[in-house]
């Protein structure tokens, strides 16, 4: 079974929400950021996503702009990631997911990625420029991995478009959180509750909310709508602001688990059982 | 055996070009792509809507722009006749004023309050802020701190237009930099905003659109080149840059019994790092919305491109070139820096007109083509702009190789 | 009571405008001028003389411009229906092209190796140095020292088309020391050179060629209000330096119902020294071989004129200018530099159309009549040409106005 | 009797050539201006051309450029030209021309012209770009004066023209030697002396060569085709070169003697007869 169903089975149970965990590939340097993702998982990350440096990345605001410019001036690559993502599964069984633009992966050549991030015990990606309409390619590539697809939904994506969103995919559902890129802040938590609401309704993966979380507080207000949440640009900032720190794991440990305090400490629903398997026990259903 | 047609044929339903174009984006802004793909679908069979551009053209845009028999050049080469279509004519000073008026007419059926660009050399973004300005839209540039400081005279024609220009610090402050932010702001923004994409590359439907909306180009030179030469030219050659006056040259020709050759900007050469062919020197994948030729490495991430014209010095090429030049219908040649402003310094000497470098690079592929044509072919050139913009940039070049 | 009409009563046979024009020339000039008037004349009934000239005004110069309905001005203003005949658009950007044409065909029929000229912003020698390249001349171009170094991207201009451009140093170094210059040139060198002459001055028969060449404007104008408003403008506006522009819009309407503004620069102001309003602000008085109004001082030396406008700054008017105010044809006001330059603001952020600061003059005046106007009349306004050339004197302008 | 008529009348009686002076009225200054003139009369000018300075010579090289520039910025005008003229013919019977363009004369006013140049004691005026086409106002108002209208004939003009240019005028014909403007050199005396003996033999007036003659032996070797020799670029470069010099005026002097002497020592075919009663015998007739 996939790690990333097992994850959301396992949370179901324990009636917690996931916490999904952002972090650039190769940012500030491949050992560092490979102590940051060790040391991440152990604080409390339920899931890791790891993003593939690109020189354009259109769908993040500054923050993890910067970050994927770092990684890049430290070399890092689709290659690299797929080299951290097997160093870092030698030590933990946290699930991966790879974040990615799609030309990164469409010039490493989809069959040799399948293969791989197989090997390298990654569980999932999420290529953020790849709508369904195109994704034909990557999808047969990955039909013999168990390697979800993971698909994000924005806030514009209407009923009918995420049935399509969510066919062929797996792992859980991205919920973008606003419109706009990724960063911090800017949230109407109202509309996102309503929002999620509705597509929790209707979809029948884990739900997770991203974009613009970035603190315990923000995480706490919105898990109880969402089968979890994924916290990017904070992790970026913390990094950012302690690039020549020695203890910087420790910073982005502490953040992990400020964000784990929040998630556990609420009063909420019971998240549905994850797995690809679909037909969740929702709440409202 | 009869010829499959070319025209209408590309893109697809979904917006591919065979393999490339579709829409590359993030999730978010597919409802906006939706929204333009409906409301650019109306617009273009309604006759109202095309009234109102026909007219713009005319009125406003000075169209239709001639075509010009370049007889001097003709003679000092001895080769094929090189007739111009004239595009440096427009208003603005290019063609890329077609698209703006088109895209400028759609946003306001759409009820759109604010048009955004990008912008390298300035050339797009005074465009966008010219027509915002004649529509009474607000208007912001997004353009690269970089650019900003080498294309000064542009950033003070978009202030007095009334357009507010952003400066983009992001990546190396150019003009992929700048389209990539100005995609970001138009995800966040879409509801109230049009972004305005200056040329044939994007998302769909913005290539399908943007070709449509340059036709006029090709749709006009097809005309004239019959009533004054009294037949087809032997070989229509345009500069590629997103490739928008080449294509808008080029479509109405496609079933033509016509040669086409598409210029690309070779820079130091294509055996260097520093060029913009994104054809001869790129390989395919995905950016900015669609897949077609790209300048990247092993890895994927996109390169940047080196020209000595602004306009030409972008890592990609619209869709429907990467399609036209793997079914080989348009042959994709280059000039390097030094052939276009060789060029551009023979069409100054013997017409007296004063290219855009981008042209330039047009010219230096017809001069080549000429010299080995016998006299009675034609070759129709597209010069897509005027070069009052790179006088700066030539003399520069010009000092610093002695010439 | 029927009116006198006056069109094709002037100038009478010896160039005389009622007792303006003429030929006020040393005598080595004479020969000269005969010569010119006689091939001028002969040219100008010759029907392959006419073809070739409509021919190079359609394909060379992107002739006929549009008519532009200036809507969202218009509305601004809320007054009077305000048109624009784009001369910005035909080639090299302003009207001037029309006669140099006209002259450098002339030129090549009276079987002459070399065009000179004078210029002062570089407008009319950019205009002649263009024409040199397109049919194979050389190129004199005379230039003040002064306006040499304020109007750098003009020389760069025009030696880039192959012109030699020819410093002046005496006098005050600036347009009307060219033009002496470019004269005394001539005196020595007629045999083989053809002065061309940038506007509707000088010795006879130029003020009358040169408006004959740019009446063109006049007639496509004519035309195109005629079909597109379905009637003639209530009134007619232009910039007026030597006149040319001005001339070449309002003599085909000569004897319609239409009113005439002609719009002098104007300065710092007419109580100032800083002007160029020759006939508000001069006297009559011969300079350049014409007796028309001059900016002089009570002991008949020309004084220095003054305005924003390069292209303006001079302190004569065409001999025809000084009979139709003489007998009240054409009003001549004015417009300072400030108004131009708001009015200059206004088309670009209205209209998205950068003026040049001559043509803000008109739009200044037609502005101001527009205002005082109702609804249902029509102005049609002569848009010269385009303000690209502009940008730096703009810039200054309002930085050093906190605008 | 018009003090030309008589001076040509002395000069064929002598049979000697006329030597004609320009000098730029006011050059440097009135004072030295008048010094000037003075001591050029007193050194053998047959007549003064008296320049007017004007702020755009056309037909002026350099040289009288920049002299007519040095008049204007100590003040002069026509007006002080006028009296420059009468402060002269206080102490002489040089017959005075008074060399303008047309402008400064018709801003002064034509009437008041005749009036005061009449008074002032000058005997010619040269306006030279105002054609015998645009000159009937100015010969009307010069009707009830004996002053001449001194006309120019350049190397283009045809013998119809010539004829033209002779109505009405007086005095002595101003033959241009050169296509140009005033200055030095440039002569092609084979050709001057061909069209000089053209003229004379078709122009009722005396005729003198003017325009490049700047020395000596320019002055000999074309005094034998005509009836004077007109000096002016010449003279100006002394004034030039010698600004402050106290002894400018013998300078100039100097040269006009040299020039004196040169014309006194050829051995030249008799001058007709003067005046513009006409009818002169010439040689080759
Ligand atoms: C004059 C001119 N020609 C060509 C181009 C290249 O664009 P495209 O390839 O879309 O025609 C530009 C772009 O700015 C331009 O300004
Ligand atoms: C655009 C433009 N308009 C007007 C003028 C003034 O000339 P004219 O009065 O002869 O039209 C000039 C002269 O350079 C000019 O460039």
């Amino acid at each position: 079974m996939n790690r990333i169903d097992t994850t959301f089975r396992n949370l179901a149970k324990e009636q917690k929400k996931a916490l999904i965990g952002f972090i650039s590939a190769g940012d500030p340097d491949y050992d560092t950021s490979l102590e940051i993702l060790k040391t991440a998982c152990t604080s409390g990350l339920d899931i890791i996503e790891l993003g593939v440096p690109f020189s354009d990345p259109t769908c993040d605001g500054p923050v993890i702009q910067r970050a994927s410019q770092r990684a890049l001036k430290s070399g890092a690559s689709l290659t690299s990631t797929i080299r951290l993502a097997a160093d870092l599964r030698k030590v933990t069984e946290t699930p991966i997911v790879v974040f990615s633009y799609y030309n990164p992966i469409f010039k490493y050549g989809l069959e040799n990625l399948a293969r791989d991030a197989l090997k390298a015990g990654i569980d999932g990606l999420l290529v953020v420029d790849l709508p369904p309409e195109e994704a034909q390619p990557l999808s047969l590539a990955l039909e013999e991995t168990n390697i979800h697809i993971i698909r994000l939904a924005a806030p514009t994506t209407t009923s009918a478009r995420l049935a399509k969103l969510v066919d062929g995919a797996g792992g859980f559902l991205y919920l973008i959180s606003r419109l706009g890129v990724t960063g911090t802040g800017g949230l109407d938590f109202e509309s996102i509750r309503s929002h999620a609401a509705q597509v929790r309704a209707s979809c029948p993966l884990p739900v997770c909310l991203g974009f613009g979380i970035s603190t315990g507080a923000d995480a706490r207000l919105l898990a109880s709508c969402a089968d979890g949440i994924i916290v990017g640009s904070a992790f970026e900032k913390i990094i950012e602001a302690n690039l020549s720190h020695p203890g910087l794991p420790e910073l982005v440990a502490e953040l992990v688990e400020e964000f784990r305090d929040s998630l556990d400490s609420i009063n909420s629903e019971p998240v549905g059982e994850g797995g690809s398997s679909g037909g969740l026990d929702k709440p409202g259903q | 055996m009869t010829k499959q047609k070319i025209i209408d044929k590309y893109p697809d339903a979904t917006g591919h070009f065979g393999v490339y174009g579709g829409r590359y984006v993030g999730e978010t802004l597919i409802a906006a792509l939706e929204e333009l793909e409906e409301a650019y679908a109306k617009a273009s069979v309604d006759p109202e809507f095309i009234f109102e551009f026909r007219n713009m053209l005319e009125h406003y845009a000075a169209r239709p722009t001639p075509i010009d028999f370049a007889e001097r050049l003709t003679k000092h080469i001895g080769g094929a006749k090189i007739y111009l279509k004239r595009e440096d004519c427009a208003h603005t000073g290019a063609h890329k004023i077609n698209n703006v008026v088109g895209q400028g007419l759609l946003a306001m059926r759409m009820g759109k309050k604010k048009l955004i660009a990008e912008t390298g050399a300035g050339q797009h973004g005074v465009a966008t802020a010219t027509i915002a300005a004649r529509f009474g839209m607000e208007c912001e540039i997004f353009m690269g701190t970089e650019d900003i400081e080498r294309q000064a005279p542009n950033v003070l024609r978009m202030k007095l237009l009334g357009a507010r220009v952003i400066p983009v610090d992001s990546g190396t402050g150019t003009l992929k930099d700048a389209m990539n932010e100005a995609m970001r702001y138009w995800v966040g923004e879409s509801a109230d905003t049009y972004y305005v994409i200056g040329t044939v590359s994007g998302p769909h439907p913005y290539p399908e659109m943007v070709r449509n909306f340059q036709r006029i180009i090709g749709d006009e030179a097809r005309e004239q080149i019959l009533k004054y030469a009294g037949r087809l030219p032997d070989l229509l050659v345009a500069a590629v840059g997103g490739g928008s006056n080449a294509i808008g040259l080029f479509y109405p020709f496609m079933d033509d019994p016509c040669e086409m050759i598409a210029v690309e900007a070779a820079g130091d050469g294509l055996d260097t790092a520093r060029h913009a062919a994104s054809i001869n020197g790129g390989s395919p994948g995905s950016l900015h919305g669609a897949m077609t030729y790209l300048l990247q490495d092993d890895n994927g991430q996109i390169h940047e491109a080196w020209s000595i014209s602004a306009g030409l010095d972008y890592p990609g090429i619209g869709p429907e070139h990467a399609l036209m030049h793997d079914i080989g219908r348009v042959k994709y040649a280059s000039a390097t820096d030094a052939q276009a402003v060789e060029a551009f310094s023979k069409l100054c000497k013997y017409e007296g007109i004063i290219p855009a470098l981008e042209s330039a690079h047009a010219l230096a592929g017809a001069i080549e083509e000429a010299a080995r044509r016998p006299k009675d072919e034609i070759i129709l050139v597209c010069l897509s702009g005027r070069g009052d913009k790179d006088l700066e940039n030539v003399k520069r070049y010009m000092d610093a190789h002695h010439e």
